[in-house]
């Protein structure tokens, strides 16, 4: 049996430690493991369990800087390499030893993120590996299970170098790859001997749909089985097909409007806390056809401390007249003109220009002027990636990478993460959260550790550095006969377990 | 040479060409516009007639009505044309299409426009021989040299290949000459063959054309506004103004004794060689009618130095009056009438007259 | 001059403008009719569209058409179709004809100065118009556009970059026509300057064809500023421009077909306007110029 | 003939280096720092540097102009940053797919064109004729994405008879592709149908109404001979050139088209790269299309001679 | 025929244009087509010369050189006692003595300017009149060409092809000059008009002592309007005479037979006349043949007229021609034959 899976983006080269957007890395899943994975087999809310893949178990030690992973034996990369201590060595030395004939510099700061926090790694026999940190770190499994972290085939690693080794993925994980037409499609055929057990369909398709309405013609037509990331519109138009089912995933992630601590007006946190309470959130629900719920403070659902943050954490709700108080309390002079950056496209961000038309109208009722500025996705990072320029006043972003871990609150909102490091790009700052995060990161019980999280994020919800705005509910359209896709609050699809009717 | 043949008592040879009272429009039925008008004419076996005009007199649609070629905004509203005493308008389309180029044929009046530039002369002219007689092709090619050889072009089989452009403006009419009798047509319609050519040439022309219908015994149609090329090419000549045939006779009675005051003044607006040089042109006043807004009356009373009142009211007819044999004028005045040569008021005070 | 008097008399062609042959010329009143709707409708647009063209209401979005109050319906924020279709028509005429008008000028110049001039200045000015000609249209627009980042007047620039080599190619074209025309070389007989020559002789005989190009390169332009805003290359939301309203029904195509047509049905409208008058105007103009190198 | 292709040929050469000089010039306006999106924004500034040396970044405007030109020599046209592949081999690898819908749309529209344009000069006036006219003005008027999006809502929404995107699904095959490929060549062809359809029946009329059209009908040629022996032929010179400019045209209307359909030529390529900021592949997907559109009227020039005696000889 | 005093005449000394032909990838000249090729004539004031010859002969590019419109190569023209290139240099002294006017009114009056706007404009350029005085300055010009004052608000389209050569005569009046080339003015229009143009242009000679360089083609016309006529073939000049002499006693079997080709409108004359036939083709402009031009046409020629160009010799005072055989008593003879019964 085939499964057909729409792309509503271009395929990306498939390098997982390169690639950053979840069309590439959830195509990364079918191909490679990680050595922690995301347990992606059972539905409902809240963020998946991690449990092993190519590690088949770990330790912490006491000072919680060395981990120590037991790696799987009898496991195979596609090209025939054994999968070893030295295998995950040569992936990290790849990301981490300039020296290294491997070293990748792309690879290396994408994913900093995870290395930032290692100061070694080492293959201790052919089934032990460890990894010390530079300081305690309770979030690393977390990390580990993200998809960029696939391990790749030191062979291929060593024979293709550059941008040639997307093209030539090779990994251990259940599909390996058949046929690659550049960009538009991909086929991969089942690893028989894959360790999870033998794939139960033969072949996986990848298509590049980009136009959306032609996406949902596809799957209407029955070229495409599953549309992994939908639009409001192609949910619309296909619920009403007798054969397909839509599914929420309800993963973690939040779009918002992150603010400047250093601008004009929104340095002021009062001023932050007007912006949140002047936008209806419930118009952007309705904008997004209700795929998208509103979200009015930091902690998605889906992240693991979503239900200790409820009631706890503040959700600020669509209320103009305090917004209008807040605004006089300032004492401001209308109009006040605010310059926003915003993609003008890109996958999550297809509705970008409408949504800025709402909150210009919903901000010009409390008397404050937005005004948009749309960019294309890649010239808008790059024009924020070194923080905002004082006449910048936030951008429409979203966050949807690692949104489950309670870490996420860390590498958004601690001063440590404000640019060059990190993506603070608001400059938001406050040493009490601060202090909460350091805490948190190294403390070893979970109840106290969530705690404190929890803590972070009402601080956080109280200061207003992002004008929050929804979470996007991802669905997927599925058709019927195909199953193994259970509704786990991830983006991605665990490929091993999917089969057809 | 041929005095004899249009000498007053000659009878006249049958006919092949017969036009009665042809009327040609455009436009719509209510706002039409009459270009030809009543115009009648035979032509018998052998026989030339010259038609002369004015530029927009109607000479040209004149011919295009008679070989059914006119655009598809004109049409014939009246009157009739009979080949060799068939009517023409009973004709199929396909029976009128074999008729065109054996029965009647065209030499038209610019050559270089009237051969396709795209086609080498020989592929022209064997055209219809291959593709509607079941020539072969040699033998069309044959037939091509000899018509070829027959208009006085040297080196004819070489020439076949050559496109219209590659030859000079004398050897392109000839090469529509040659096109036109390739069919032996029974009547040749030439309109105004040499109106392009200089002198030297369109002499050359006339003269064979001329030739050719005498050994090909085809009858002959000349337009041309040059009286001078009627006077030596007709036999008959029909003088045209306004869509309406105003004179007709014998080519000496229309020369020696021109009876519609419009001829009269035609000949004496133009210089002539066997004239004293320094005679003072006696021209007509005035510019001929648009068709679209045709006077009352006589169209030429606007024009005419013997208008009479009756004139402006009345149109007159075509008719004999008391010239004789052949010889009709439309004019109800009719000033040089032999019944009538007690001098009309007017003509002497106009002075050139003579 | 005894003949003169009588020469005058009674012939030659009306003064009078036929006024009555226009109004049966179809093309005509049709092409004028629908451009003298969308002006109207354009410079009018405060006083009879019925809503806000920016109002949003998410709540009450993609509308069909004959709802209750919104005749064409609502897009995807709930906005009143007709309305933002109003207000778009000063954008859509604005860009039809601005940057048409401009780019008619300056390589109109150029090219009457390429082709009054003749010789190496002809050859200069031609190979700087081959080559800006060997860039497809779109595909030019789309470079500046994109280079210039996207926006109104970006979009305005590359219109008119695209534009000049059509215009100074046919402004050069019809020049070399007219010079060789005999009253230029009476002008030049009647020992004019140069400079006479080229703006009073010339140019009023090159204006009536290249005004109908014009008027046709305008119906081109209408397109090619909808295609350039439809890839989001044009004037930025909320503005109400056809080409961003077609681009943002483009993606309820199933499920709101309406969002997409009707502006585009607009778009053509408009361009059909501009052709037919520009035909209208090659047949009354100059009936002999039937060519159309497009 | 030969001296006057040779001579048409040395004409193309300043063209293509004024091109060359264009498209360079057009990379040198666009905002946004390549080595931003190549390392991606965690990446070091020495790392940028080391990459902007490489790239030439960092040489005077006339420098990077010659490097750009010597390596155009040797078949680079640089890095595509979206694509991660050399820019020559992205195109390379699309420029088929392109050139495919291209000539199928040249192809339709110069038959279909064509034949409705003789068929409505044939009785100029007619009901056909007005009903063709009236159809050539809608298609020369209307935004082909627009036509591309209502045919997908009718073929591919309403009655689903036709894949909407992309150039194959499932096994593919001739059959399957030729499914695809209907409706954007439809989209694509529409335009330059209507603008063909118009020229072979404005210059047919022409030519029907010529002297020498008359002239052969003067001599019994028969209609059906007259139309495709004599006017045709006389008419094809001026609707060559105008097929000739739809080739242009074509190329570039494939950005919107190939958008509209998904389907996978260097318009779609461009277009993404566009929304990217992929410098090198704007540019080499603009030079070879500028470069194609040079050559293809290099072509019909010699073309238009071959149908031209005038020129044949000289 | 020569006149001493150059101030009374306009001299045409061995004039010479070429056009080149460009050719090759650079456009390089690479021959040239010798349109005239060394004319020489004299025009006395006040007279008209008429200047004939078949299309290609030369005749429109010899007029418009004379004007300086068209690049003589070398020769000399001397117009009432002034030097032309002398005259080119002065701005506006040139067209002020001569003018032009064409055979193609349809096509040599601006169809975007007014009739009034037309004449008004040459009037105010070459300061004529003061602006003020304009108006009746073109009334008066109108009136001189026989048009009714509201014609100056008409455009030529709504105009007849006489009316608009009137108008193309009063706009070469308007400049005063004292001489006009008339580049076959009358064989665009219909019969019935030439007429009266020509009575026109003869008026005006006569007020205005007008000097006409008359080109046509038609002889029964130069024979009407002219003093002297030269007869032009192959760029080069075959013949000058006195109208009546040329007529009477054509000296060149060329001109000889161009008048016995001319039609006569009178049956009796047409059907009774010998006509000397022009076998080949006009000579090539390009590649003249060598010898006489006429050689190829002339059935008198013989060895010598292939090899050796022949001058212009006088015949007798005031008439010229270029024929080795002109005084042979055969060829005399045949051409006699021909021309009687023709001439009255
Ligand atoms: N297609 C047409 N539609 C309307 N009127 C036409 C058409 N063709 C010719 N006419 C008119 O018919 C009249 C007669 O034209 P015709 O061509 O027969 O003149 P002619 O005597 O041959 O003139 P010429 O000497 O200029 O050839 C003219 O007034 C002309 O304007
Ligand atoms: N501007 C020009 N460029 C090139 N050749 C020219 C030009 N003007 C005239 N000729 C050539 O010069 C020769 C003489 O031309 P000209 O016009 O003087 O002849 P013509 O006697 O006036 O003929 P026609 O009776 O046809 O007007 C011809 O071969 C013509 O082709
Ligand atoms: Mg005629
Ligand atoms: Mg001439």
């Amino acid at each position: 049996a085939t499964v057909t899976i729409g792309s509503e983006a271009a395929l990306p080269p498939l390098d997982p430690q390169r690639t950053t957007g979840s069309v590439g890395l959830r195509i990364a899943g079918a191909i490679f493991d990680t050595l922690i994975r995301e347990d992606l087999s059972k539905g409902g809310s809240g963020v998946p369990d991690i449990a092993p893949a190519l590690a088949e178990s770990w330790s912490v030690s006491d000072d919680g800087l060395t981990y120590t992973f037991k790696l799987r034996k009898g496991v195979t990369f596609h090209d025939g390499t054994a999968f070893d201590a030295q295998a995950v060595q040569t992936n990290f030395d790849r990301l981490l030893n300039k020296e290294s004939a491997v070293f990748d510099e792309r690879a290396s700061s994408t994913m900093a993120f995870l290395t930032r926090w290692i100061a070694s790694s080492k293959a201790v026999d052919a089934e032990t590996f460890t990894l010390t940190l530079k300081e305690a770190f309770s979030g690393l499994p977390r990390l580990l299970s993200d998809r960029s972290m696939s391990i790749i085939s030191p062979a291929a690693m060593e024979k293709y170098k550059g941008d040639e080794l997307g093209f030539h993925p090779v990994g251990t994980g259940p599909f390996k790859l058949a046929t690659l037409e550049q960009g538009q499609a991909l086929t991969l055929a089942r690893n028989d001997g894959y360790w999870r057990g033998t794939p139960k369909v033969e072949t996986l398709v990848f298509k590049a749909v980009t136009d959306p309405t032609a996406l949902a013609i596809a799957m209407q037509t029955g070229v495409i089985d599953v549309i992994p990331s939908a639009s409001a519109e192609q949910v619309t138009q296909l619920s009403a097909e007798p054969d397909l089912k839509v599914q929420y995933t309800d993963a973690a992630n939040f779009y918002f409007i992150r603010l400047n601590m250093k601008a004009e007006y929104t340095k002021d946190a009062r001023f932050r806390q007007a912006l949140n309470y002047a936008v209806n959130r419930d118009f952007i629900a309705a904008l997004f056809g209700g795929q998208a719920v509103p979200r009015g403070g930091p902690v998605p659902t889906g992240n693991e401390i979503t239900a200790l943050a409820a009631g706890t954490v503040k959700e600020y709700n669509y209320d103009p007249e305090k917004a209008k108080a807040l605004l006089a309390e300032i004492g401001l002079k209308a109009p006040v003109t605010l310059k926003v950056l915003a993609p003008n496209n890109g996958p999550g961000f297809g509705l970008s220009p409408q949504l800025m038309t709402l909150i210009q109208q919903d901000l010009a009722a409390v008397g404050v002027d937005l005004q948009p500025q749309l960019l294309e996705f890649t010239t808008m990072i790059s024009t924020e990636r070194p923080g905002y320029a004082d006449d910048v006043h936030g951008s429409y972003n979203g966050w949807v990478t690692g949104a489950g871990s309670a870490y996420v609150f860390e590498r958004l909102f601690a001063s440590s993460q404000q640019p060059p490091k990190g993506v603070n790009r608001g400059w938001y700052q406050n040493a009490d959260v601060d202090a909460k995060l350091a805490t948190a990161r190294s403390e070893r019980d979970e109840a106290k550790r969530a705690a404190l999280y929890v803590d972070a994020a009402a601080k956080v919800a109280e200061d207003a550095p992002y004008l929050f705005l929804y979470q996007d509910r991802l669905p997927r359209v599925i058709r019927s006969n195909v199953k193994g896709i259970e509704a786990a609050a991830s983006v991605y699809i665990d490929f091993s377990q999917v089969s057809v009717d | 040479m041929n005095a004899i043949s249009t000498s007053m008592d000659a009878v006249r040879p049958s006919p092949v060409l017969e036009v009665s009272d042809l009327r040609v429009s455009y436009g719509s039925t209510l706002r039409s516009v009459h270009v030809v008008n009543d115009v009648s004419f035979v032509v018998g076996r052998g026989e030339a007639l010259g038609i002369v005009g004015e530029s927009g007199c109607g000479k040209s649609q004149t011919m295009l009505a008679v070989l059914g070629l006119l655009p598809a905004s004109g049409r014939i509203s009246a009157g009739k044309v009979k080949f060799e005493g068939q009517d023409l308008a009973a004709l199929s389309a396909r029976q009128f299409r074999s008729l065109r180029g054996k029965g009647m044929a065209l030499i038209s009046q610019d050559a270089l426009s009237a051969l396709n530039p795209s086609m080498t002369i020989g592929t022209q002219m064997a055209e219809p021989m291959i593709h509607y007689d079941g020539m072969s092709r040699k033998a069309a090619r044959d037939r091509c040299i000899e018509l070829l050889d027959l208009v006085g072009i040297p080196g004819a089989a070489a020439r076949l290949g050559a496109y219209p452009h590659e030859l000079s403006g004398g050897m392109r009419q000839r090469v529509l000459i040659a096109t036109a009798i390739s069919g032996n047509p029974k009547v040749l319609i030439a309109d105004e063959p040499t109106t392009a050519l200089d002198v030297t040439i369109q002499a050359q022309i006339l003269r064979l054309i001329d030739q050719l219908r005498r050994e090909l015994g085809m009858a002959l149609v000349i337009i041309t506004h040059d009286l001078g090329v009627v006077a030596g090419v007709a036999d008959q000549v029909a003088v045209m103004y306004a869509g309406r045939v105003v004179e007709s006779g014998s080519t000496d009675a229309i020369f020696s004794e021109p009876r519609h005051p419009y001829t009269r003044a035609l000949l004496e607006a133009i210089p002539k060689l066997d004239e004293p040089a320094d005679k003072r042109l006696t021209p007509i006043a005035g510019l001929p009618p648009d068709p679209r807004r045709p006077p009352s009356g006589c169209a030429f009373h606007p024009r005419c130095r013997l208008v009479q009142p009756a004139c402006r009211e009345q149109l007159p007819a075509l008719e004999a009056k008391d010239a004789g044999n052949g010889h009709l004028i439309r004019c109800s005045v009719d000033p040089w009438a032999r019944s009538n040569m007690a001098p009309v008021r007017g003509i002497a005070t106009s002075g050139g007259v003579s | 001059m005894s003949e003169a008097a009588t020469t005058a008399g009674g012939e030659g062609t009306k003064r009078s403008f036929d006024f009555g042959r226009l109004f049966r010329n179809g093309t005509l009143v049709t092409g004028v009719g629908i451009l003298a709707v969308m002006m109207f409708v354009a410079i009018f647009a405060d006083i009879i569209a019925p809503h806000d063209p920016f109002r949003a209401n998410p709540i009450a979005r993609y509308l069909p058409p004959l709802s209750p109050g919104y005749f064409l319906g609502t897009d995807e924020l709930g906005r009143d179709i007709l309305s933002r279709l109003m207000y778009g028509a000063r954008l859509a005429l604005l860009v039809a004809v601005v940057p048409t008008v401009i780019a008619l000028v300056i390589g109109g110049a150029v090219g009457l100065f390429a082709g009054y001039a003749g010789g190496v200045w002809d050859s200069i000015v031609m190979r700087i118009f081959d080559v800006m000609f060997a860039f497809p249209g779109i595909l030019l627009a789309l470079g500046i556009s994109a280079a210039l980042g996207p926006g109104l007047s970006s979009m305005i620039i590359a219109m008119i970059v695209v534009t000049i080599p059509a215009f100074g190619r046919i402004v050069r074209g019809v020049v070399l026509g007219v010079k060789e025309e005999l009253y230029v070389e009476a002008a030049t007989a009647l020992g004019y300057g140069h400079l006479r020559i080229a703006l009073r002789h010339v140019l009023p005989n090159v204006l009536a064809p290249v005004l109908v190009y014009g008027t046709l390169q305008t119906g081109r332009n209408v397109i090619l500023a909808a295609s350039l805003s439809f890839l989001g290359l044009g004037p930025q939301p909320p503005t109400p421009d056809w080409g961003q309203m077609l681009g943002g029904g483009r993606m309820a195509l199933a499920t709101a077909a309406h969002v997409a047509t009707i502006p585009g049905l607009a778009i053509a409208l408009l361009a059909i306007g501009f052709n037919l008058l520009g035909d209208a105007a090659r047949d009354l103009l100059d009936p002999r110029m039937k060519r159309d190198r497009d | 003939m030969l001296s006057f292709i040779a001579r048409r040929a040395l004409q193309t050469i300043p063209v293509i280096f004024g091109v060359t000089l264009a498209t360079f010039l057009l990379s040198q306006i666009i905002p946004g720092d390549p080595t931003d999106i190549l390392l991606g924004p965690g990446a070091s500034e020495e790392a940028r540097a080391q990459l902007r040396q490489a790239l030439g970044l960092d040489r005077s405007a006339l420098g990077q102009y010659l490097l750009y030109l010597q390596n155009l020599v040797h078949g680079d046209f640089g890095q595509s940053l979206t694509f991660s592949k050399p820019v020559s081999e992205v195109l390379a690898s699309r420029m088929m797919n392109t050139a495919l819908l291209a000539f199928a749309a040249i192809v339709l529209a110069s038959v279909l064109g064509v034949a409705a344009g003789t068929f409505a000069a044939l009785k100029p006036g007619s009901l056909r004729d007005r009903a063709l006219t009236v159809v050539v003005l809608f298609l020369n008027s209307m935004p082909s994405f627009w036509l591309g999006l209502l045919l997908i809502l009718a073929f591919g929404l309403q009655l689903r008879l036709l894949p909407v995107s992309g150039m194959t699904s499932g096994d593919g095959g001739f059959v399957n592709l030729l499914a695809h490929m209907l409706l954007p060549t439809l989209t694509l062809a529409a335009w330059s149908l209507a603008a063909i359809a118009r020229m072979t029946r404005s210059s047919l009329l022409d030519v029907i109404g010529s002297d020498y059209v008359r002239t052969a009908r003067s001599r019994g040629i028969g209609e059906w001979r007259i139309v495709f022996f004599h006017a045709l032929p006389n008419a094809m010179p001026a609707v060559i050139t105008v097929i000739g400019m739809q080739m242009g045209f074509l190329l570039s209307g494939a950005v919107m088209t190939e958008t509209v359909f998904s389907w996978p030529g260097i318009g779609l390529a461009m277009y993404q790269a566009i929304s990217t900021r992929d410098i090198p592949l704007i540019q080499g997907g603009i030079l070879l299309l500028a470069v194609a559109f040079v050559l293809i009227n290099f072509t019909i020039d010699i073309l238009y001679a071959y149908f031209n005696p005038k020129i044949k000889l000289a | 025929m020569t006149n001493l005093d150059t101030r009374s005449s306009i001299r045409v000394d061995d004039l010479h244009v070429q056009f080149p032909i460009r050719s090759g990838f650079l456009r390089r000249p690479t021959g040239a087509i010798r349109a005239v090729d060394g004319v020489s004539f004299e025009i006395p004031a006040g007279s008209t010369v008429g200047l004939v010859g078949e299309s290609g002969s030369g005749k429109s590019t010899t007029g418009r050189a004379l004007l300086g419109l068209a690049p003589a190569s070398s020769g000399s023209v001397n117009i009432f006692g002034q030097d032309l290139a002398a005259l080119k240099t002065e701005r506006g002294a040139l067209p002020r003595i001569g003018q032009l006017v064409f055979q193609d009114p349809y096509a040599s009056l601006n169809p975007r300017m007014t009739v009034g706007a037309t004449l008004r404009e040459a009037l105010v350029y070459h300061r004529i009149v003061s602006k003020a005085d304009c108006g009746a300055f073109v009334q008066e010009l109108l009136d001189s060409v026989g048009l009714r004052p509201e014609l100056a608000a008409r455009y030529p389209l709504e105009l007849s092809g006489g009316q608009r050569q009137r108008v193309a005569i009063a706009r070469a009046l308007a400049v005063q000059p004292e001489f006009i080339v008339l580049d076959e003015v009358v064989s665009a229009l219909d019969v019935s008009i030439q007429g009266q143009i020509l009575n026109l242009l003869m008026d005006l000679q006569k007020k205005r002592k007008l000097t006409y360089l008359f080109i046509t083609h038609d002889l029964s016309v130069v024979r009407h309007v002219s003093n002297q006529v030269v007869v032009l073939y192959g760029g080069k000049v075959m013949e000058i005479a006195g109208r009546d002499r040329l007529f009477a006693a054509p000296h060149h079997p060329y001109t000889h037979a161009l008048l016995s080709a001319v039609p006569v409108p009178n049956p009796q004359i047409e059907r009774n006349r010998a006509r000397i036939e022009v076998r080949a083709e006009p000579p090539n402009p390009i590649a003249p043949p060598s010898g006489c031009r006429f050689h190829k046409s002339c059935q008198f020629a013989t060895e010598e007229c292939r090899s050796v160009e022949p001058k212009l010799r006088e015949v007798e005072k005031g008439h010229l021609a270029a024929c080795h055989h002109m005084q042979s008593a055969t060829v005399r003879r045949a051409l006699g034959a021909g021309i009687a019964g023709v001439t009255a």
